[in-house]
């Protein structure tokens, strides 16, 4: 099966974006495809490099460029989201990129599930 | 998945809800929710909207947001139909319990009693919520 | 104490807490979603007018008017204020309870 | 159509929304803070209990288990899976509902 | 508002109350919220935890996180008595609606009712909740 | 009145930010004095210079950095919450500074009143 993703929240005050994670993990295990995670509203704050948790905990930045670097996974960040919050090209971890909600609604129609995990 | 193809579009149309449940101002989901619709206009799919629990806020009259210097963006919603978004569905319960009727609503919608919109919903490819 | 409440009562339970735990003669302050709180006429209101003789409630006008509902009316005994009535609130009651 | 519902149930409505609006016959997996509605005991197990006829229930393991919870008894009816079991979940539904 | 003078420490002593109302892991306030009171103990006040509503959830025993890969913070609100917080206050309501007894709680804290800690919690100079 | 303010949220996802605002301008414009604003939790995205919201939207970043110029009301962002969520020295607008959390007990402490806005 083909899946999108869509995250809503960010990686520390919501535990939507772990929940997502755990369940990419386990889809890429099953062996389907993600063709894209999209990450929209407080979500884009996954996608920045300066984050740095205390190191006795999980660092979901680096978890999805992981996933994207070892899978392919595209992870796209909204840019009128981003923008607003503050975050560009100049923050992006690795894997993650910039783009517009077309995206997301590509996503909808080329995914045979799309899959929201937020507040 | 139910998958049709139109006469102008090459790729399928699809089923798209957005479901609109939470009040605006208080968060910002109604309004990056909406700037995700009116995206989605230019795509060709069958869009429909729903609004129910505090979504029901969402398309209510006369917002005036001078007093906390916040964007209204409540006049957006009557252009959706400029974009071909015509699709609009309010849950009856959801106006009832806040004390609400169609006439405290800026847009032409219709309403569904729970039955109805739960028969709606459950016909949809695609389900976007926030 | 004056207490504040920001959360729709039809979608969190923040408010019901707030007027279980308050204590009688308290201030309660309904302010963002909360405002619905205020109203008359939704599946709540009789939960907030029953306590009407033990709290003195205000609303947030410019919450209010942000919804639409300015000309709604609120339930008796609930004052709306604006935001210059929220500091003086603050200053008479000796601390304030945020209900997040 | 697979619903998801991931807050307490004793903090929000989102459980009691998606029990009044998903159409029989649906699967319901409740995760995160909404696992706390898979258990049996609570002020809110009646509401559930009473709608098991009209769904399948699921309750995400891990999320129980983050939270103390995996010794508690859970409703009669409600089956509890782990990530995979969610994954399968969505690939055996046409689409996926969260209420968020 | 009330404030008393110590021996040892020349600034006001007040009455800090924190309010934990949210569950753990599905939201970071609880494990934030614990920050901020660990910290306050080096200010010698007079610091009172009270968990109510699903803050409850904070304190039931053997949590296990390894299945979501969040970091288990449980054990550190057995710390606090090493810090001096000694001042644990539960709600029964709250227990009562969630199936929970005195027995599921992994630290030693007061039950008291509704009435009981509303008294409490309007005795405070300073109420920090999240 | 001294006050003391706790923020809990972003500047876009919930009115948190917007609430503490006006309440602080209107407590100013009362002749209050405010003798700090802490932002914690996710507040801490409050002070990123790097926010760009639309031009037909207010911008809160600018807003409390405007208030601090004028008024002399210090901004400060928990260190710890900060960290974990990417915001570092090289991301601060004018009028914000790091700090700990004993400046949040502190402003308990030393406040007459400390006022919480969050979600």
């Amino acid at each position: 099966m083909k899946l999108g993703i869509l995250i809503n929240e960010g990686p520390f005050t919501h535990q939507a974006s772990d929940s997502a994670y755990q369940f990419a993990t386990a889809a890429l295990k099953k062996g389907h495809e993600i063709i894209r995670v999209f990450f929209y509203h407080d979500g884009v704050y996954n996608s920045t490099k300066f984050a740095d948790p205390p190191s006795d905990d999980r660092n979901l930045v680096q978890q999805w460029s992981k996933m994207a670097e070892e899978h392919g996974v595209e992870l796209i960040v909204c840019v009128a989201a981003a923008m607003r919050r503050g975050i560009n090209d100049d923050a992006l971890a690795p894997g993650f990129q910039i783009s517009g909600l077309g995206q997301l609604i590509e996503a909808g129609i080329e995914a045979d599930r799309l899959v929201t995990f937020g507040d | 998945m139910a998958e049709e193809f139109d006469d102008e579009f090459d790729g399928p149309v699809k089923r798209f809800l957005f479901v609109n449940r939470k009040a605006p101002y208080g968060t910002v989901y109604a309004l990056e929710s909406l700037e995700v619709v009116l995206i989605s206009a230019a795509f060709d799919q069958d869009v429909s909207l729903v609004f129910v629990d505090d979504g029901v806020f969402q398309i209510v009259k006369d917002q005036d947001t001078d007093g906390i210097n916040m964007k209204n963006f409540s006049r957006t919603y009557r252009a959706l139909e400029g974009y071909d978004v015509e699709k609009l569905y309010v849950e009856k319960e959801s106006l009832d319990a806040r004390g609400l009727t169609e006439d405290d609503l800026l847009v032409d919608v219709e309403i569904l009693d729970s039955q109805g919109l739960s028969d709606l919903m459950d016909a949809q490819d695609v389900v976007i919520t926030s | 104490m004056l207490h504040t409440v920001n959360k729709s009562p039809f979608e969190k339970s923040s408010v019901t807490s707030c007027l279980r735990l308050a204590k009688n003669g308290s201030g309660i302050l309904f302010l963002e979603d909360a405002v619905f709180a205020a109203l008359q006429g939704t599946s709540v209101s009789d939960v907030v007018a029953g306590r009407a003789k033990d709290f003195q409630f205000y609303v947030l006008g410019p919450d209010l008017a942000a919804r639409g509902l300015s000309e709604k009316p609120v339930i008796d005994g609930v004052e709306v204020i604006d935001y210059e009535g929220f500091v003086d609130l603050v200053e008479e009651h000796d601390a304030v309870h945020s209900w997040l």
